[in-house]
């Protein structure tokens, strides 16, 4: 259903979600952007440059280090509670909330789901707000997504100047906005234009038919090391990635936890076993490891490229590697080598 | 700036003569502003050879990756040619197998001060003879001063000429104002501890622990950083204020007598943490106390590896 | 909300039962460990099938991923035998009878037992990768199961005579009429009455009949990469060759990306892989 | 301040020559006082400084001999251009100076580690608890390592 949401209204909307909710929108951090809680008196600050957040919002879900147990006096484990108070994330762009629809089939799976996750994805809602104009790094309609996609939200807002058009997706998003008075059909073909003309405007990054299967052929080719050798094997790309969810987990004896920290494909150390042997030894084997699981090993799990174009990746890499260049680069791969 | 056409031609000749294998230096980006390290293995891959103000990145972190006898040829400012310099006095290469392209650096520009100053996505970045810089971005074009843009450690930049380089292109350059430095690091200190203290949190406590600081420095070449080490751990390993400030201390702490302020932690930080006010500290500390710049020849080494009974003075408390 | 009874990476509270050298050089202990609660012990052998591994814990050193030595029906304990490594192995190296300790697990698949039934089997093993071995032969020689399955050949190899482990067990075996053992060390010793080389060599030596047979080969990287393809020189087919992988596991339940291979995750699609898979994956071993 | 002060005291193993001293140091050190010995005040690593910051010390003593008395000959010339050092950066970040006190020993020296940590733990007592650093969640100060 369409719905007219004010903007002079917005905070008073967002003032009344308060008392049912924790809202986390975007609000400014030193130079960025970031999903804060908000207070008395807040300011909303949408990145007009970037659009996203400086870390995507998967940091809500899965921080980047938390405590899964502590260590009780006599040697035993203790549960900490998962988190469930309701909380409610505004202004969520389409790529980063398509993202945690990716990462819900890593967590919550039949045999295994991880509680903190579960407890955290069930207790809150996505709102979020399409980009009208989409961001030069950002490659979402390539990979499947787009600037108005729809996937894991439960409603978005289309910018319509003086107002924002409220598509609500699901039940839950239904009664958040329950208030509202209903869009002309008009306006919601003013904004259905405006949401087309956003997709129109991203050029196709790169082609991704066949890509797959160029990756997959090509697990030895010289290219790996090509594309990898400037980079620093730091943790940005994977670190600011919205689909990224690897973590170590780590006894912290002088806190008497055990957390789990973010960690990454990236670091020297992430794959380095007790023996010295480590699979990944090099930048080569790492950068292969984090392209193909984006655009191959993802494809073959659930069918879906596991990147939703959010650009951060080529935007703070400090040697500026562009995973699109990389990808560009991929077609011109033979294609009938056998695999190895 | 230098003449690019002059760098090609030498970067040409090192290869064409055999003189070495590979030269580093930069390669225009994938993005309008960021242009990538690059290794250029063959004359004809110099065509693509480019050097501008937009080059962040210390290329001496990547020397450490290639074996010592491998001869490399580097494209070299002020602050890598020091950098270079303390590897050497490391053994991280010998100097012999190396050769330095110097070009006498006028700064570094910080992309994301473009970004802020034009308020939208930049198209593209022409730098001008009158240090303007001539920003095409969506709405229109910018000009803007470059003296404004620069990165803060290429702003207080003593010693922007390559001071070892077996060749330099282009015309040397004043050396820059050491007070600046000087002065930087005495303000901070003005401040409450209070104040220093909360300003350190602020900044350290955004940290993400995604290490692009270490990876982007030169001088950490460590096969194993002691936030890596599990046994003992030296840290708290994730992003609790004791680890996060545990690593900030650590890292800079590390760097005594061995930084030579190029800044490249700094940009390299994808949170925008300020790194330099910490380092810039322990390197007026070490100018102060020991009369010591980093990478200033290829003989000294830093004071923490020089121990002399001289210094039995300063035992009395 | 309690999540008490889903949550994947809190340990079921164990003891330590025994501890003992299997080794002459220290480097290898095993470890029996019994369950605090009976509860999770019925849970536990509910779900236990050989070839599957858990994850030790001790705290304030971390987790560490072994695979299980010991078949149900030995009673309610769980057996491991440990090669002391990095800080977590040598830390449970430390402990003693009476110690606590968290495992979790059993994760992965195990060994397809059912899918083996009427079929001989050639059990192939090097080094401290035999303990899921020797947890799969104890298994297969209860009485209720050994009727299920042909013929059994064991070749099973180390570097030296003092490595082997399982010593009474394995004798004893060599004296059983339903099975074969093959024993190798890598150089010759004095009074050793079995073979001596590598263990790929020895299969060839053995030549054990592919004809309805299924191969499972655990050992070092090395091992297994030589022995794969002489078993397939020998006749096996790809899908009648079984190996379990490793890799470094920090949630074991596929979370945390660490032992992704391909679009598999060595805990929870593995850790046991048939050859014909192997060939799918990427080879970022 | 009512709070004793917490403080953690590195002691080179040569520095108290002494047996009365040492014996004092070895068991009857007050139980604000953690004592870690090392073999030479070289071997004290700065993370071995942040440990006890961050755990929560109000004061670190580091307890050494005087140069041309060291049992390796340099350790204690290396130990103290850096620990300075980093005494003096981590002034710059929030942990004062003076929390961080050397005592250098002659071998003739009897007597002086008690005057000097009472003295010590007095000029602590009077700055009061140092929180800035302190960022390790543990009970007792220098308990991170006990």
């Amino acid at each position: 259903m369409n719905l007219i949401l004010k903007k002079d209204d917005l905070n008073h909307q967002l003032n009344a979600w308060r008392q049912d909710y924790e809202v986390y929108a975007p609000q400014s951090l030193q130079n960025y952007t970031h999903f804060l809680p908000l207070q008395d008196g807040f300011e909303l600050a949408f990145d007009v440059k970037a659009h996203n957040t400086r870390i995507p919002p998967k940091a809500l879900f899965l921080p980047t280090s938390e405590a899964l147990l502590k260590f009780t006096r006599f040697g035993g484990y203790e549960q900490i509670p998962s988190e469930t108070s309701p909380r409610l994330i505004f202004g969520i762009r389409p790529c980063d909330a398509h993202a945690m629809t990716m990462l819900d089939t890593v967590f919550e799976q039949e045999r295994y789901t991880d509680p903190h996750w579960q407890a955290r994805r069930d207790a809150t809602l996505l709102v979020g707000l399409g980009c009208h104009e989409p961001c030069q790094t950002g490659f979402c309609t390539t990979v499947g997504s787009g600037p108005f996609n729809h996937a894991g939200l439960d409603a978005i807002l289309t910018d319509l100047g003086d107002i924002f058009l409220v598509e609500t997706l699901t039940e839950k998003g239904e009664g958040l906005f329950s208030q509202l008075e209903t869009a002309t059909e008009e306006q919601s073909a003013q904004a259905s234009v405006l949401q087309q003309a956003a997709a129109a405007s991203m050029p196709i990054a790169f082609e991704t038919e066949g890509l797959k299967e160029k990756l997959d052929q090509n697990f030895d080719n010289p290219y790996w090391e090509e594309i990898s050798r400037s980079c620093l094997s730091c943790g940005v790309c994977t670190f600011l990635c919205p689909t990224c969810f690897c973590f170590d987990i780590v006894d912290e004896a002088q806190r008497g936890e055990r957390v789990r920290n973010w960690d990454t494909c990236m670091f020297r150390t992430y794959s380095l076993e007790a023996s010295g042997h480590n699979p990944r030894p090099s930048r080569v084997e790492r950068t292969r490891q984090r392209l193909s699981h984006k655009y191959t090993y993802w494809v073959d799990q659930i069918n879906q490229i596991g990147c939703t174009g959010c650009g951060r990746c080529v935007r703070y890499c400090p040697v500026g590697l562009d995973i699109r260049a990389m990808l560009r680069k991929a077609h011109q791969l033979p294609s009938e080598v056998a695999h190895v | 700036m230098p003449d690019l056409d002059a760098l090609k031609a030498e970067a040409k000749r090192l290869l064409d003569e055999g003189v070495v294998e590979m030269i580093i230096g930069f390669k225009a980006g994938d993005t309008p502003l960021h242009p990538q390290p690059a290794f250029f293995k063959t004359v004809e891959e110099i065509d693509r050879l480019v050097y501008n103000a937009l080059c962040q990145n210390n290329l001496a972190t990547y020397l450490t990756r290639f074996p010592k006898t491998q001869k490399i040829g580097m494209l070299v400012r002020g602050c890598e040619n020091r950098s270079v310099n303390a590897l050497v006095i490391e053994g991280q290469h010998p100097r012999d197998g190396l050769y330095l392209i110097g070009v006498p650096c006028e700064g570094i520009i910080d992309w994301r001060k473009i970004i802020e100053k034009t308020g939208e996505e930049v198209i593209s970045v022409f730098e001008q003879s009158d240090n303007t810089v001539l920003v095409e971005a969506k709405s229109g074009y910018f000009t803007l001063e470059k003296d404004t843009l620069l990165h803060e450690s290429c702003a207080r930049c003593i010693h922007p000429n390559p001071i070892s380089a077996d060749i330099v292109i282009g015309e040397l350059l004043p050396e820059g104002d050491p007070t600046l430095a000087r002065e930087q690091v005495a303000a901070f200190a003005d401040l409450s501890l209070q104040e220093r203290h909360a300003w350190f949190r602020q900044e350290a406590e955004r940290c993400i622990r995604c290490y692009a600081c270490r990876e982007a420095c030169p001088m950490c070449y460590c096969e194993e950083c002691f936030v890596d080490h599990v046994s003992p751990r030296w840290t708290e390993s994730g992003t609790t204020p004791a680890g996060m400030q545990g690593w900030h201390i650590v890292r800079a702490f590390h760097q005594t007598g061995r930084c030579t302020s190029c800044g490249a932690c700094e940009r390299a930080c994808p949170m925008d943490i300020k790194m330099t006010y910490l380092t810039e500290k322990l390197n007026q500390d070490m100018r102060q106390k020991y009369n010591f710049e980093a990478g200033m020849d290829t003989k000294t080494p830093p004071p923490f590896s020089t121990i002399t009974l001289d210094d039995k003075s300063r035992f009395i408390v | 909300m309690s999540n008490e009874a889903h949550n994947p990476y809190l340990p079921i509270p164990m003891h330590v039962l025994h501890a003992y050298y299997e080794s002459n050089d220290r480097s290898l202990k095993t470890l029996e460990l019994s369950f605090d609660d009976p509860q999770d012990a019925r849970e536990f052998f509910a779900a236990y099938n050989p070839g599957q591994f858990c994850l030790l814990s001790v705290i304030g050193k971390g987790e560490s991923a072994l695979g299980v030595a010991s078949a149900a029906w030995e009673g309610d304990f769980v057996r491991f035998t440990i090669q002391k490594m990095g800080s977590v192995t040598t830390a449970l190296h430390e402990l003693k009878p009476g110690d606590p300790i968290g495992i979790r697990g059993p994760l992965g698949n195990g060994f397809p037992l059912e899918a083996w039934k009427g079929k001989n089997l050639v059990i192939i093993g090097g080094g401290c990768a035999f303990s899921t071995l020797y947890a799969l032969t104890k298994h297969l020689h209860h009485p209720s199961n050994r009727g299920d399955y042909g013929k059994m050949t064991v070749i099973y190899g180390t570097r030296t005579s003092g490595l082997c482990m399982y010593k009474q067990d394995i004798a004893a075996w060599h004296q059983r009429d339903d099975m074969e053992v093959h024993q190798a060390i890598d150089v010759p010793e004095q009074d050793w009455l079995h073979h001596v080389g590598y263990v790929p060599d020895v299969v060839k030596e053995v030549k054990p009949s592919p004809v309805n047979s299924v191969a499972v080969v655990c050992g070092p990287p090395i091992m297994t990469k030589y022995t794969l393809p002489a078993l397939v020189e020998l006749g096996f087919t790809p899908e009648t060759i079984f190996t379990s992988l490793e890799k470094r596991m920090k949630c074991g339940v596929g979370k945390c990306g660490r032992c992704n291979l391909g679009p598999k995750y060595i805990c929870k699609d593995g850790p046991v892989f048939s050859l014909a898979d192997l060939n799918d994956l990427p080879a970022d071993l | 301040m009512s709070e004793t002060p917490k403080l953690v005291l590195f002691q080179c193993q040569w520095c108290l020559f002494s047996p009365a001293d040492q014996e004092w140091v070895d068991s009857q050190l007050p139980a604000n006082i953690h004592l870690i010995k090392v073999p030479c005040t070289g071997r004290i690593n700065p993370l071995y400084l942040l440990n006890a910051v961050q755990g929560g010390a109000d004061g670190i003593m580091i307890s050494g001999c005087l140069p041309e008395q060291c049992h390796f000959k340099t350790g204690n010339i290396g130990a103290r251009r850096q620990l300075e050092e980093f005494s003096d950066y981590l002034s710059h970040i929030g942990y004062e100076k003076e929390r961080i006190r050397f005592l250098w020993l002659d071998l003739q020296d009897r007597g002086i580690i008690q005057k000097e940590l009472a003295a010590f733990e007095a000029q602590l007592e009077a700055f009061g608890p140092a929180h800035n650093l302190a960022t390790r969640a543990v009970e007792s100060a220098g308990g991170a390592n006990a």
